[in-house]
């Protein structure tokens, strides 16, 4: 096992690292730039090194700085966290080169699920569902017909050398099929010089959900269930719960296997997570994070099992210590990211912290660097909380969940603690009949 | 208790202190007793204690020394100071030394790169604070050139 | 400790050093007991914020008026207040009235038990706080003869 | 299911209660001191009522004025937490006649198991193994010697009329027994004026294992599994963990059984723990609790059961809704209960609390009621927090709880962190194998 973790990050998530750590009985070295001086992260480390100026490309993002922190401090490994070079092969390799163990999966994993093209082919070869489509241009009409009736209506007509919802349609039938093809093809050609356009099964109302694997150096690989992360705004999620009101345990079962199988394929090792569209009992692979990812805290409540000191342990080339059928799921688990931000106009809001209080209690859990008294730094991310609660059943859990909201105590700036609230009131999301596209109508209300 | 613990002489003497010195505030306890005082106007508080969570970091390297003074040079990276451009040479600069603006003052490695330390302008080596080959933060002084 | 641990001449002196002395506060403590006093104007704070959880108890029945009063009589258990002996007979007493000292001035039922409430002295019904049937809170104002 | 709860304490147990009350969308009623005018518990409760002056005797103990109070703000039912009237029978009976639900067991139950030796005799009756011994006083050596060699050697020698450890003597052998009766007796006429005495086995250094059960009105009773409570300073628990490292599964099922079917067979409803002494891998009975206990919430983490929320439901006549076989164990949890003491001479330290922050993470709950700015009043018990954590093992547990203690932030007054920290660090506890003498040894040193 490592003697001393360098963690390659700040906030909440550097903070969660640094506890696996300690709990292992591991050092830690955090790192961090002039603007993070009185981090949380900073202040509880075993050690500390300032490796750049507040901009995140001169400090967090600095490859060079933080291999040499890791140097100076005599680091074994380094765990990067998700964001900033959680996701860089090239930081992946450098690290390694240099001798030190890098906490995630190899750079050849990082590199081929980095690029959505090679990621697509390689999962579909492993046996993940992807979005039905054509193979490459569609020239006629007929040859549009014939595609569209074996992956079923309605399907969306995309230019070949589009991007951006630029020269997209969507046909409902064979009717529109033809006019559709017609006009996006003259769209495109306008637009971008080109009228190649292909065909894909469009999906009008999907979910956003995604399974948790870990695996091991040594052929191991397992799946933690699924999170539903379609409460998503501009992209971003906001709350995400497990398991998802719209699967059923068969479901489950099946992707899970589905899932886990194809990673052991791969031959991928450590945490990642497959991310899906979810549409009338369908799965489509969307990408594949090879990270530890925001929300891997309400998998930890319902499967009991503490992903980040496993993603060191198996780094460290120590087999997982359970097979599938030993993970146990029980409750529901819900994840409320709290951000620095007008709970209405979403403006971040940075600044210091006035009075700080944390819920407590039974099956409340709270990720967070804030403290009494400390500064937000406007440079980065503006969540600064995660509030994770745990309870029998999904009702229970979200009881639980408006008790704590209502206990949570941060002063000085604004939060989205009052969106969660309304959130909590709100009848589709207490039926979890939302899609993906729900949050942002809400908020927009 | 009785009203002569309280030591008027004290808190005038205190008070005239405070204005003296342009303070805002004194605060003095010994064994079992206290006392504070503070005059407001300038006082924006008697501040409420940082909310330092306990375990204080152990920096890798951090004199608090000369960090304010004008002079200082910082240094721009993480890695290991070297104030002679060899093993066995003597140093670059010593403290004494004149130097001129460019001249290269100490290395700092860092990803085995040797990346020299030029003089921001002209002027007086007063003080050394980097050690050779002592690990350096990004922003930590390395000498004072006046 | 008690009100009557107050010692109303230390406060005096404090408050005539404070004075004297243009400050705005004077904090003194000893052993196990502590005083501190202050004078606000422009005195931006001395103070944490008081850690408020967020949500503000509903006091069943909370008036603060004349809590201060000397002349407060405050009701010594939690109850329902009668201001009448019976129902659809006069008030014990009206604002204005002069009783004297251990004269039933209204009651206080708990327990299924009516609980007659004394003046506590001679004096004259300045004001009733307490509303005829409602409920009180331990220590609650619940009229003010002076 | 009830509209409002009055809860009938203060500290961390009334918003511990207030909790589940919350969460199961009951209102709540808060009474109160005037001491405890900012107390947390009345800050948070829906409706709080002021019943008295600081002195317990005069509020918190204060039946009529909790009454009354229940009166004027129309509650249905009330949770007297523990201490102060938890078990007092009047009370639960006074309750009831006054038409209001008393969450707990009935006042019958409350007063038998108050008495010692209806309790013993109540308990043995249905099945639970007592400390075995002379059924009355004994008289001759000859009588005695037969009573030792039947319960085994080393027996105490009591005086029956005797108390507070006077005219105890133990005797490892039947020479011993001849002389020590000789001596017991003669020291009981001398000191009590009566010169009987009775045999018991004798426990010279027995563990503190307590069996927790939950019962509702319709004859369904099950156990939790146990605490061990061993580590005690003059008969305050210090520290509690679930499950206790001296039981192995096969001991635990068995005692575990015993108690649940001799809970059934009394007839008992609501929460419920059974204490016992445990030697040489045999139970002696001490005493039941009828209340909730202050160590709940290490039985909760372990088999995932809001102990106060079932309390709650079978009190308002609902059924329990598991059966034993649903109740798994997982993991370990310990609790340390966290004083306003100082941590070497536990001289109370009542005042002002400065910053506070409190531990957060995974496998990490906090029951406080403390806040930053709160005045901790000197006149009740000084337990001030609990800080419980949960992990897949005893050893992660000890390690998180290291780190947890490490993390927690209680400015401006003495409390005994330090003293938890210290007991991480030594051998003897992190072996598990202390018995209730151990801590006051080791806090004597």
């Amino acid at each position: 096992m490592f003697d001393k973790v360098l963690i390659a990050n700040r906030g909440e998530i550097a903070l969660r690292i640094q506890r696996a750590c300690r709990e292992m009985g591991i050092s830690t070295v955090a790192v961090h730039s002039t603007a993070d001086e009185n981090a949380m992260h900073v202040r509880l480390a075993d050690e500390a090194v300032c490796i750049g100026p507040p901009a995140a490309t001169e400090s967090y993002l600095n490859k060079h700085a933080i291999l040499s922190a890791a140097t100076i401090t005599g680091a074994d490994a380094i765990h990067p966290g998700y964001g900033f070079l959680s996701e860089n092969a090239e930081f992946a390799a450098m690290v390694e080169e240099h001798g030190f163990t890098f906490i995630g999966p190899s750079p050849q994993h990082i590199r081929e699920m980095g690029d959505k093209i090679t990621a697509k082919q390689v999962v579909m070869e492993a046996g993940i569902p992807v979005v039905p489509g054509s193979s490459g241009a569609v020239r006629t009409a007929e040859e549009a017909g014939k595609i569209a009736a074996e992956i079923g209506y309605p399907v969306i007509i995309k230019a070949t050398a589009g991007g951006g919802g630029r020269g997209m349609r969507v046909a409902n039938s064979p009717d529109e099929l033809a006019t559709e093809l017609q006009n996006a093809s003259r769209e495109a050609k306008s637009v971008f010089g080109n009228p190649d356009c292909y065909l894909e099964k469009y999906l009008g109302h999907p979910r956003h959900i995604e399974i948790q694997v870990l695996a091991d150096n040594h052929g191991n690989a397992v799946h933690l269930g699924e999170r539903d992360c379609s409460l998503q705004r501009r992209h971003q999620k906001v709350l995400e719960e497990s398991p998802s009101p719209a699967l059923n345990a068969e479901q489950r079962e099946e992707i899970g296997q589905v899932v886990a199988t194809a990673i052991k394929k791969i031959g991928y090792r450590s945490a990642g997570t497959i991310e899906f569209l979810f549409e009338d009992g369908k799965f489509y692979f969307i990408e594949m994070n090879t990270r530890l990812q925001v929300e891997h805290p309400i998998t930890e409540m319902v499967c009991g099992i503490d992903i980040v000191r496993e993603m060191i342990r198996v780094s460290s080339g120590a087999p997982l210590d359970f097979a599938q059928e030993d993970i146990k799921f029980q409750g529901h688990s819900i994840e409320c990211r709290i951000n620095a931000e007008n709970p209405e106009t979403f403006v971040p809001c940075p600044g210091k912290i006035g009075e700080y209080h944390a819920p407590g209690g039974l099956g409340i859990r709270v990720d967070s660097a804030l403290y009494s008294g400390y500064t937000v730094p406007p440079h980065y991310d503006s969540m600064i909380s995660k509030l994770i609660v745990h309870a029998a059943t999904r009702n229970e859990c979200l009881m639980r969940l408006r008790r704590a909201l209502s206990e949570y105590v941060i002063e000085g700036l604004d939060t989205t603690i009052p969106l969660h609230q309304k959130l909590m009131a709100e009848p589709v999301f207490q039926n979890g009949d939302y899609d993906i596209h729900w949050l942002e109508k809400f908020v927009g209300k | 208790m009785s009203k002569s613990d309280i030591d008027n002489d004290m808190v005038r003497q205190l008070a005239e202190l405070l204005d003296e010195t342009g303070l805002t505030e004194i605060e003095f306890g010994k064994g079992d007793w206290h006392i504070r005082i503070a005059k407001s106007g300038t006082v924006v508080q008697a501040q409420a204690p940082v909310a330092a969570p306990p375990a204080a970091p152990v920096a890798v390297v951090a004199p608090e020394v000369a960090a304010v003074n004008p002079g200082t040079i910082k240094s721009p990276m993480v890695g290991v100071a070297y104030l002679t451009p060899e093993p066995d040479t003597p140093n670059f600069v010593a403290v004494g030394d004149s130097v001129t603006e460019g001249q290269t003052i100490m290395l700092i490695e860092a990803m085995k790169v040797f990346n020299p330390i030029h003089a921001p302008k002209a002027g007086k080596v007063i003080q050394i604070i980097a050690e050779n080959g002592s690990p350096v933060e990004f922003g930590e002084p390395l000498m004072i050139i006046e």
